[in-house]
């Protein structure tokens, strides 16, 4: 089982690169900070419409992301505040968006379901399922025709793979062998749908295959499972200049958005996963390998926890945009009013 | 959800209760959807049917909007009676094949042979800070296609009554959900039962303007006519219920009498069914007319995640009130 | 290869039932000689709109439709005019809905690609390509409901296959073990597009098998081959109430529709195809057997000659709608006018 | 295909001529659809662009409408300036969800970074005997959607002019041309190089009465006018060109001067394009309009196979005669 291998191939390496591994832990520890912090200010109210928080599955974008260059393109959901983050896109700036100022890296149009950040190449931010697959092979495709070597990066959960969009992107990224990195991340429920309920056939590489798209399972769990596997998926890419399918076994820790009685999972199933925390499991390999110690760690949540705090007060003084713009930006000449 | 005492209840339960009377009355009727069963609806609204009905009346869907809307038409031409709930309108533009190039002409292109009895449900509207694509109200739009029926419950009695004749019609009817309204609390008067859905309602009588409204645009109206009634202008507030097809009969009778119709809807106003109606009053009533229909609609941009912004995008009482009071000739 | 196996068990049943073979091949004369004869009435503008033949693929229209019962139902696209005849559509209703009457098996209002007929459970005709899947696992969906063990028998182009609404139908189908019989017929292009071109992975029973669904490919030139496939897939499916998927490798003979200059393939290609005539091979298959000798064959072709041009004939006398009737079934209670 | 002497020229010409004009220009422009290369397009109007530019500029499809149309969106969004067709907007409903949810809202939703630079050019129209599923007008529908620009070349010089233009805007556009125009045969004005995508046109001029139409509409409306001018009746037709944003400008500023207006839309009437310009003429001018406003569209039902249904079911030239004919206070 894929799973094994890897938490294997990443054993092999002790000593590997510890400012490496610090990083890798220091972005999930990021992500996490975050996503408490945005859930409890959603409890105040600070932050509304829906929420999609990350929790747990922070090795995914963490792994992946980290080796994604520059000039990449990275496609995600409305569950995406991580692979903002981790892409680059200031904590700041984030945190502003979800308290829809000015300042928010999408002016405060957008909300947490629509992170966007031109910069970074960070193209959303879709909260219509599936809907980011076709946008990512056409970026694929523009590249592969400006002789660029940039891959277009595409997160989605495996609930897209049932949409008719996931079908005709796969088949068209093979056909053209479009740079595509598909990464599916697989936290087992669309919203109350058990993934085994949802599929007829729940080997995803499987599906990929019938697309003659490369692809492998990992242990979304271990981030440097995540790492390894994605960073020979992209050179697979980049060298081949063919799509890649890439599913990150993983679990959302919270309820689907902020309105979710969650009936359809038990408590124990949730504490179970737990288990496999990928923040603590990596923690604790770094410590057992002598990369960590107690004082770095704390060290790390202080850093952490200052940046989060400074991102709130960042918000909290942002601007509101002015009613009289908000025709700007229907059409690039801002006509609008009567549109 | 709200706490319900003994003889109010909320339009979400009245949905919901609307469901179970349909699924008890006819084992022809099945609700498909995503998450219409383990996780109780995406807006709870079908919370605890699954147990009531189990899985072979309440089926939980992959994310397969084109599939299980086809499912529920083709379902729906051999004899069941579906009730297919897409969780906004914003996904159904991934069904719109279905809808329209199935469900709307079947019958037609068949010459009369097979008709598609089919409901479908789905929640619309914005206000919620759910941003671009989760707030469109899409219902107007729909009501552009010939072969489609167009309900938009309104009140909790619609939302309790119009779900049966709609099952009842033997063509396909989309039943439109404001988001807003689920947690909206009423009494049931009783006539649920009665439900007629091809007219529209008066939903309070006045002399002086008409304003034609639906969904969402019901309870801001009768807000605004609230105020307009201290300052002695009484406003007849016309519940359009059924946008496809619309009856013109009430539409009109309000108009001539009152001599001023204002058309409040939170959807787009460039081309949204605000302007059919105003086309159709001063096609038929040019010269009863004391003003110019107006039309206080969703300002035609996607929905800002702002709250400031959005709210401000919407049509407000206080909106309904100034223009009405602008309006030439009304005394007050 | 699943061509050769089929010929070999039909080799292996010389004598069996001569009435039966004889039934099939006049089945698929008479579809060849409905085309011919819908071709020519085109060039005369008595038929009009888009006109799609099916010369050259009868072979799984009949082979296919002789195993279906009563009770089941057949959906097919806008190139259905041979399944509709020998699902029992009389030869003067299809040839009068051509000529847009009120005899028409659609009254008129459907036309070439359009022919419906609620007699024989003759859904349609729909022409927009995909777009049947989902109604065919509508209706396996309520059969299944209903306890009637009828499937749902659904026939599509290769070219369907990458629509998005394949990819859901089939997946939904296997979930919920649907008895529903996917027809696909690979003649080998959709319009100008040349199957290879359009799929990544050619192998269209291995894209069946991503939905876990069984399937299998067969010689969609040799009647009996796919007559009996079809049967065995057909019980499958009745005594295993799940889906299956059964790609038929043909071949049209003509244009597209009436309007293509068919630049994209070769005289030669056609002609290699034609040797393999699906009406002349099984001919002379039938004639080596001695199971037909030449007067059988005249006595065949003057019994469906002479069905053709009756059928001519009672479209040349169908009546015109009246205009009033113009928004009839907009709605059953033809309500209408000011919609 | 019909034949071309020296100096005139196909629709169907002209927008090919138009697409290789924009190939040659920038080589950030490619076509992508169905059969636009091998096949030389459904319509055949692309012929002789697959050999004149090869493969990686004219791209064959397969049947994946939300795919390649959302990779045409996402190829936009990083520079290039992709032209994609969809054979009819029939099958434009299976890219809804790309065109809606994405290519008219990415700017909106992410704060003015992400502009659409796409190109969506499709064919629509009834009139040639396609049925139910292959001959809507859906011009006017996508029009009410915010962030779309719509064109409908009904001119040679508009076929050939409008698309550079819309290459060059920085929005997502749609072309629609009418299946009906391919065929039909003009004189390149040379003027097609400053085609404006702004603005309407006034294609006659008149006093008594004005005829807002746009696409097959605008030659049905001429020919009428000029039936109207053997009896007096002065017509100003104009051509609406854009429906999204609609052009006020210069509708009212007709309809001001004749005080009469009669919009000509071979869409369905109910929700169509027509209300909306309906609506905005009595807001605007009500004081001006000598009578209603008067709509010919095409009828509220699926496009019937049968020749004389599905002709009935259109706008003719006669039916605006005798509309014009009927309207109050007309001399002639
Ligand atoms: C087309 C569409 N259908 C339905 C929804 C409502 N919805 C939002 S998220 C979600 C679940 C998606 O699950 P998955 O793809 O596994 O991603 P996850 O939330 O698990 O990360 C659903 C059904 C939607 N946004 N878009
Ligand atoms: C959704 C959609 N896209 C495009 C078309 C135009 N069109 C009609 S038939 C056809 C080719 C279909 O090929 P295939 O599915 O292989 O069936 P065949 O015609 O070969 O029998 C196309 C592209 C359509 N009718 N529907
Ligand atoms: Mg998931
Ligand atoms: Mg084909």
């Amino acid at each position: 089982m894929a799973t094994k291998k890897k938490n294997a191939t990443t054993k092999k390496k002790p000593l590997a690169n510890k400012s490496k591994n610090l990083h890798l832990l220091k972005q999930m520890m990021r992500i996490r900070r975050l996503e408490e912090k945005a859930y409890e200010l959603y409890t105040q109210e600070k932050i509304r419409g829906f929420l999609h928080l990350y929790d747990g599955e922070e090795a995914v974008a963490v792994g992946v992301i980290e080796n994604i260059n520059e000039e990449d393109a990275i496609i995600a959901t409305y569950r995406e505040h991580g692979h903002a983050l981790v892409r680059g896109v200031s904590m700041d700036r984030i945190m502003a968006e979800l308290y829809g100022k000015v300042e928010g890296c999408s002016g405060g149009r957008g909300g947490s379901m629509h992170l966007y950040d031109k910069v970074t190449n960070f193209m959303g931010g879709s909260a219509i399922v599936g809907n980011g697959l076709p946008m990512a092979i056409g970026v694929g495709f523009a590249y592969k025709r400006q002789k660029s070597d940039a891959i277009a990066c595409c997160f989605f959960g495996e609930g897209a793979v049932d949409e008719g969009e996931f079908h005709e992107s796969l088949n068209l990224a093979s056909l053209w062998d479009l740079p595509v990195l598909f990464v599916c991340e697989n936290n087992l429920y669309s919203m109350g749908m058990p993934f085994e309920l949802a599929e007829a056939e729940t080997n995803l590489v499987k599906k990929a295959e019938a697309y003659n798209v490369k692809g492998s399972t990992v242990d979304g769990m271990d981030v440097l499972g995540v790492q390894e596997t994605s960073e020979k998926a992209i050179h697979y890419i980049r060298k081949k200049q063919k799509p890649y399918f890439l599913e990150c076994q993983t679990y959302r820790y919270r309820a689907h958005s902020m309105f979710d009685p969650e009936r359809y999972r038990s408590k124990q199933e949730v504490k179970e996963w737990k288990k496999k925390d990928p923040i603590t499991t990596f923690t604790d390999y770094l410590k057992h390998e002598g990369m960590l110690d107690d004082d770095e760690l704390d060290q790390l949540n202080n850093q952490v926890m200052q940046e989060v705090e400074a991102s709130v007060q960042f918000a909290e003084e942002g601007t509101d945009e002015p009613l009289e713009d908000i025709t700007k930006y229907v059409y690039s000449d801002s006509s609008g009013g009567e549109l | 959800m709200t706490q319900i005492t003994e003889q109010t209840i909320t339009y979400r339960q009245a949905v919901r209760e609307a469901m179970s009377e349909a699924l008890i009355k006819d084992d022809r009727v099945f609700l498909m959807g995503e998450d219409v069963g383990r996780y109780g609806g995406c807006f709870n609204v079908s919370e605890g049917l699954l147990e009531e009905f189990g899985e072979e009346r309440i089926i939980d869907t992959p994310l397969s909007e084109s599939g299980f809307t086809g499912c529920g038409i083709g379902a729906a031409v051999v004899g069941m009676r579906p009730i297919i709930e897409i969780m906004t309108v914003n996904f159904s533009l991934l069904a719109a094949d279905q809808i329209i190039n199935t469900a709307a002409i079947l019958q037609y292109m068949s010459g009369g042979q097979f008709n598609v009895p089919v409901v479908i449900r789905m929640a619309t509207g914005g206000g919620k800070q759910l941003g671009a694509q989760h707030s469109r109200s899409l219902e107007g739009w729909y009501a552009h296609i010939p072969g489609l029926k167009i309900l938009t419950p309104a009140t909790i009695d619609d939302a309790r009554g119009m779900l049966w004749p709609a099952l009842e019609d033997p063509d396909p009817v989309l039943i439109f959900e404001n988001t807003t309204l689920y947690n909206s609390e009423g009494i049931l008067t009783g006539n649920e039962g009665e439900v007629d859905i091809q007219k529209a309602k008066v939903r309070r009588e006045g002399n002086d303007v008409s304003i034609l409204t639906y969904g969402i645009g019901l309870q801001k109206s009768l807000k605004a006519a609230e105020e307009l009634s201290k300052e002695g202008i009484e406003a007849e507030v016309v519940d359009l219920r059924v946008l496809r097809p619309l009856d013109n009969e009430t539409i009109f009778s309000s108009v001539s009498k009152t001599g001023r119709a204002v058309i409040v809807d939170e959807g787009w106003k460039s081309g949204g069914i605000s302007a059919e109606i105003s086309a159709r009053i001063t096609e038929e009533l040019l010269y009863y007319l004391d003003n110019p229909v107006e039309r206080i609609c969703g300002m035609d941009v996607p929905a800002p995640y702002a709250r400031h912004l959005e709210q401000a995008s919407l049509p407000q009482p206080e909106t309904i009130v100034k223009t009405i009071k602008k309006m030439g000739g009304l005394h007050g």
